[in-house]
């Protein structure tokens, strides 16, 4: 486990927020330190990098995140990322992005209707970005997928041009879980900080819990990139 | 061609938690004076050929809707 | 507008009042007069008939629930025993836990997806109002066929309720059952099991002490959810027309109970707090009237001041509301203050409705005039209770009498029978996958789930530092219940306490949920009595105690009840979850073991109902004794590190079993039968006491000596072969190039002179598609 | 006090699981010529004093709805 001191990386907690706790458990696990940020609060701290964790932000009532990107923790958030700052939002914490319109697109009910929660298959199509500079193109992992409404649709042209930038971050293999277009499980920025993840890394990082330890390159992708010098 | 919409809505003495949830924002948002908000859902039913309401009502009320905390309405617009 | 008080009520002794509409007989009214001297005011009445009802007093079944504690086994595990809202347990460490089940049956029938949801929402404030931080849930369900309308009706939107309130709520689902049975057709069985954790000091009652402590009421604000006599009462006070009738249907809100467990956590945890209490069943009614009757014995509560969704309620409604997501608490008034600042910070709604007093009466007030002034032990203690009458049902004999000998029942005779058999078993309702259920759930929330669906127990980590961890396992057979209550409960706790120690968690706790018919019925009654004086019995022989648990009655269609399904859940503890032992087998050459003894018993098995539509015989053998020699070979093979596997075998036998092990794992195996027993027999009985063990080589002879040394039959019966067909061996070759895997196989060995292959595609193909056949047909 | 109601419904041209189940349910339970479902969702809002029209329509095309997949109406109803 490599311990780059320094690394500062922001959590936050909404009303609602689940996997809070597991994402700091993974940066930790990954040498850096986890920041507890509070929705309500507009300060960050000081944090290097900002992680949206999983959950039902004011129970997803509306839309998925709908609600949470106008928490005041999040107004700074959405200036900080605009200026560059590393922001990972992680199923839940993906929804609010593209609300944000960090990211573009949206997120959608699964097209089968139901919640699913399954050890999903993926490729890494982008290994240039700061939260996946630890992956080899093409590398296949296998790790939790756990959500109601993760089916990404955007339109044609998005779609074409996310391709063509590639910014396709990760790809669903053997099963489009949740019907997402183009088998899209996640995708970044074409800054390659601002990154949104279907599927849950932080729920792999140790075998004894999670289904691999595929996670881990996430988290220590961004320690990595932040100690190269990727700060806002 | 016939156009039917259905709206179904919670009935008032169920508990919303959607709409509160959708309230509170409302009022961090800046929109003063709300009393109350309600989230219901509608349907847009495009129908070929001829309309069997009867069937249409047994529908809304069965399956559309959940006639143990719903209620429907139900208007067809002859297009 | 004036409400019934109680000097009306002093002055008015012949007012009539719908006693009965509201489920009170007549000397159960009497004895409420003879208690206060008066006839009750209305709200009283409320109070009254709903503590007193059968779901909260438990009138037929305590004096029989009473053997919990009179045969209870010594343990040093219990640190708060029955009674309290949940039973707590020592696991080491400075740490306990608490868990329970409940059943949400009826709700859930009307209203699926509500009735499910707010039955997960209300066993999570039970094991909240202890202190603890729930970490986990289950859900023992039981429904009618699985291709009947009325299940498919049904099904899905229970599923959807668990799953859209635990995953909302944050709980990793680590396990449960589903049960197809026409018995349940009409009368689903919902239940719903939470585990949670905490440190011995932060263990909290459910009591009002301390004169001049506030009682506060936080959480959801109260509407008409789960009125449903009371609005008889409410018509009676008000104009004749009265209001409208109530909903019955509660409406569950996650995201108000995940707020609700932070917000409790921190006011626990800053030590704000001297008793708390969940609303649950009765609500108001209910926490006031338990924590004045446990606390310093007074209470004056001011009902006008609890916040309202709907401001038509009458106080008899307020005080019967259902209403979800509600807490209440003991807070010294000193602590008022940062106790609402906590709650504000969570978004909380919180009202100081009352305060602790030594009167010894529960006063409440609405609008300045006193509807209620009662001993609160009265409401909440000293309900009635009755001997029902019971007897043993005439049809037991000839159901006894009616075994599945070979001569009356046909079995398989030939390899390709059996062959085909195994397929068709692996797919049957009862033993087929339910992911279709449990991909619906979400298991790795938290991020300590060590174990969960498909394994035998679900396992989670309570101390990240040390790997402390608890499994925990569900499990009932109603066909076995149905041929002898008595055994059907050991035979529930057998399989549940194997469930457990399979994982190598050493069980120490019992919880239960009595899922039954009407109590009223004798023969429903006596299977009920069995079943408890069974369970008992099992604890004290196991050594494990009761803790805590639900007993729900009247689950019937029409005069028919449910097969009699005494739920038993039962808690162990590990002390490293690093040494869970997985179902999974792994390496190739490891050795695979029977533990136990296999008859010809077929009586309620899995066969029996599957091929036969048959129940009937005297069900397996039950030998506890046995049971925890099993148990303890499981938990010390798993300590000392001799299997790299196990699974316990019950529904569909040793076959079953093995293929669940072989597609856990994705590699085959060669079997073979034993040649001193019949291949059907082998395959298929449902002896109890048995698991198969995955050994590997280095550990044969250490694990061989252990067994003999207890005297436990322990058979090799195959080894992991991940290269077993000459053929497959070949394809792969050529294929290795293209990355494609050889096929796996199962092969069982010496089938009257046979030898029969699955591949494990073919297997999972049979165990995987027949609920998404029906259910997303 | 008024009223105000906010029905709001996927962009034609996105993709609607839900109406597409509901569609299919239709179809199965005996409603012949059923060519399209699209399902939305209503929102009903009570507001005392007042309206703030602008803002109203300021967060219903941002919060009510997402600009990205949806469409919005909204009406006012004076009570
Ligand atoms: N309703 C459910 N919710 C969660 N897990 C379930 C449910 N039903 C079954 N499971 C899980 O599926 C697996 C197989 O169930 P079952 O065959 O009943 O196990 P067993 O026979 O060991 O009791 C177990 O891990 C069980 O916990
Ligand atoms: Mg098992």
């Amino acid at each position: 486990m490599t311990t780059l001191l320094g690394a500062r990386i922001g959590v936050v907690t909404f009303p609602g927020s689940l996997d809070d706790r597991d994402a700091a458990r993974a940066i930790r696990f990954a040498g850096g330190e986890a920041v507890e940020l509070w929705h309500a609060d507009a300060d960050l701290k000081g944090v290097d990098a900002v992680v949206l964790p999983g959950g039902f932000s004011y129970g997803d009532y509306l839309r998925c995140g709908a609600i949470a990107r106008f928490a005041p923790a999040m107004q700074t958030i959405i200036d900080r990322a605009r200026q560059g700052m590393p922001v990972l939002g992680i199923c839940n914490g993906f929804q609010i992005l593209v609300e944000s319109h960090l990211l573009p697109g949206a997120l959608i009910r699964n097209d089968h209707q139901h919640f699913v929660c399954r050890d999903q298959r993926l490729r890494i199509e982008n290994t240039t970005s700061v939260w996946t500079r630890d992956f080899d193109f093409g590398d296949e992992i296998v790790i939790p997928l756990k959500n109601g409404e993760g089916g990404y649709v955007a339109d044609e042209h998005t779609l074409d041009m996310l391709e063509a930038e590639g910014r396709v971050l990760a790809r669903y293999l053997e099963v489009n879980p949740n019907g997402s277009y183009r088998d899209i499980a996640g995708l970044v920025n074409a800054q390659g900080t601002v990154a949104g993840l279907m599927p849950h890394p932080e729920h792999a990082i140790e075998s004894l819990t999670g289904p691999s330890t595929d996670g881990r390159p996430f988290f220590t992708s961004i320690i990595a990139s932040l100690a190269a010098g990727v700060r806002a | 061609m016939a156009r039917v919409i259905v709206d179904v809505s919670l009935k008032p003495e169920i508990l919303d938690p959607q709409g509160r949830a959708v309230q509170g924002a409302l009022g961090r948002l800046g929109l003063a004076g709300v009393t109350s908000v309600r989230q219901g859902k509608q349907f847009v039913i495009d129908i070929d050929g001829v309309v069997d309401e009867a069937k249409l009502h047994e529908l809304a009320g069965n399956l559309l809707s959940n006639p143990v905390i719903e209620n429907y309405t139900l208007r067809i617009e002859q297009a | 507008m004036s409400v019934d008080n109680v000097t009306t009520a002093a002055t008015t002794p012949e007012h009539p009042q719908p006693y009965r509409d509201l489920g009170l007989r007549d000397d159960e009214y009497q004895r409420i007069r003879d208690i206060l001297s008066r006839r009750p005011t209305s709200s009283e009445l409320a109070m009254y008939s709903v503590m007193w009802s059968e779901h909260c007093s438990y009138k037929s079944s305590k004096v029989h629930l009473r053997q919990f504690g009179d045969k209870k086994p010594h343990t040093d595990a219990m640190l708060v025993g029955i009674g309290e809202n949940a039973g707590v347990v020592d696991i080491g460490q400075g740490w306990a836990v608490t868990f329970k089940v409940e059943s949400h049956n009826h709700p859930s029938y009307v209203e699926p997806y509500q009735g499910a949801a707010t039955g997960v929402g209300g066993i999570v404030r039970d094991i909240m109002s202890m202190g603890a931080r729930p970490v986990a849930v289950m859900d023992p369900l039981r429904f009618g066929p699985l291709d009947a309308a009325d299940t498919r009706r049904v099904l899905p939107g229970v599923i959807a309720g668990v799953g859209g309130y635990g995953n909302c709520l944050g709980l990793p689902n680590i396990g449960g059952e589903v049960v197809f049975d026409p018995s349940y057709a009409g009368n689903p069985l919902v239940n719903a099991l939470c585990v949670g954790t905490m440190k011995h000091e932060d263990i909290h009652l459910a009591k009002a002490s301390g004169i001049g402590n506030r009682v506060i009421l936080y959480g959801a604000t109260t509407g008409g959810d789960g009125i449903g006599g009371v609005s008889v009462l409410a018509s009676e006070t008000f104009d004749a027309d009265g209001p409208a009738k109530r909903p019955s249907v509660q409406v569950g809100d996650p995201f108000m109970e995940k707020l609700l467990i932070e917000c409790t956590l921190e006011v626990l945890h800053a030590g704000l707090v001297e008793g708390i209490q969940d609303l649950g069943g009765a609500g108001i009614s209910c926490a006031t009237s338990e924590l004045a009757s446990n606390g310093t014995g007074g209470m004056h509560v001011w009902l006008d001041r609890v916040p309202l969704r709907d401001p038509s309620l009458s106080p008899e409604e307020i005080l019967m509301s259902e209403s979800q997501e509600r807490m209440c608490a003991i807070v010294p008034p000193e602590n008022v203050e940062q106790f609402m600042a906590i709650c504000r910070k969570w978004d909380v709604i919180a009202t100081d409705i009352g305060v602790v007093t030594d009167t010894g009466r529960l006063i409440i007030e609405w609008k300045g005039e006193t509807i209620v002034d009662v001993p609160p032990r009265t409401v909440a203690h000293d309900g009635p209770v009755y001997q029902r009458p019971y007897h043993r049902p005439a049809w037991q004999d000839a159901l006894q009498a009616d075994a599945p000998t070979a001569d009356r029942l046909p079995r398989p005779t030939t390899a390709a029978e059996l062959r085909a058999l195994v397929l068709r078993m692996a797919g049957a309702p009862n033993l087929a996958s339910k992911a279709w259920v449990t991909d619906q759930y979400d298991r790795y929330v938290m991020g300590n789930t060590v174990l969960a669906q498909p394994e035998d127990s679900g396992m989670v980590r309570v101390d990240e530092e040390t790997g402390l961890g608890v499994a925990v396992a569900t499990d009932c057979n109603g066909r076995v219940a149905k041929l002898d209550p008595y055994t059907g409960a050991r035979f529930a706790l057998a399989e549940a306490y194997r469930n457990v120690a399979v994982t190598g968690a050493k069980p120490l706790a019992v919880t239960n949920c009595l899922n039954f018919g009407s109590p009223e019925d004798p023969e429903v009654m006596w299977q009920f009595a069995e079943a408890v004086r069974g369970l008992a019995d099992g604890c004290l022989e196991l050594g494990t105690p009761v803790t805590g648990g639900n007993v729900s009655f009247y689950n019937q269609t029409g005069t028919v009840a449910i097969l009699p399904t005494p739920v038993v859940g039962v808690l162990g503890v590990i002390d490293d979850v690093d040494r869970r032992t997985p179902m999974a087998w792994g390496e190739d050459g490891d050795l695979i073991y029977l533990l136990g003894d296999t008859r010809d018993e077929f009586a309620g098995s899995e066969w029996a109902h599957e091929v036969h539509g048959h129940l009937g015989g005297m069900p397996p053998a039950v030998d506890l004794a046995k049971e925890r020699v099993l148990g303890e070979i499981l938990i010390a093979g798993s300590r000392d590190g001799m299997f790299n596997a196990a699974h316990d075998v019950s529904d569909g036998g040793v076959m079953q079993a093995l293929v669940e092990m072989a597609l856990r794992s994705n590699v085959g195996a060669r079997i073979w039968v034993p040649d001193d027993v019949d291949p059907f027999v082998f395959m298929y009985a449902e002896s109890t006491a048995r698991a198969i063990v995955v050994v590997p080589r280095d550990e044969e002879t250490r694990f061989a000596g252990m067994c003999a040394m207890r005297g436990f039959t322990a058979s090799r019966i195959g080894v992991v072969d991940s290269r077993l067909d000459i053929d497959a061996i070949e394809a792969s070759t050529e294929e290795a190039s293209n990355g494609a895997v050889p096929a796996q196989l199962l092969q069982l060995d010496n089938v009257h002179g046979e030898t029969l292959r699955w591949t494990l595609d073919e297997l999972r193909a049979a165990h995987t598609a027949t609920l998404p056949a029906v259910l997303n047909a």
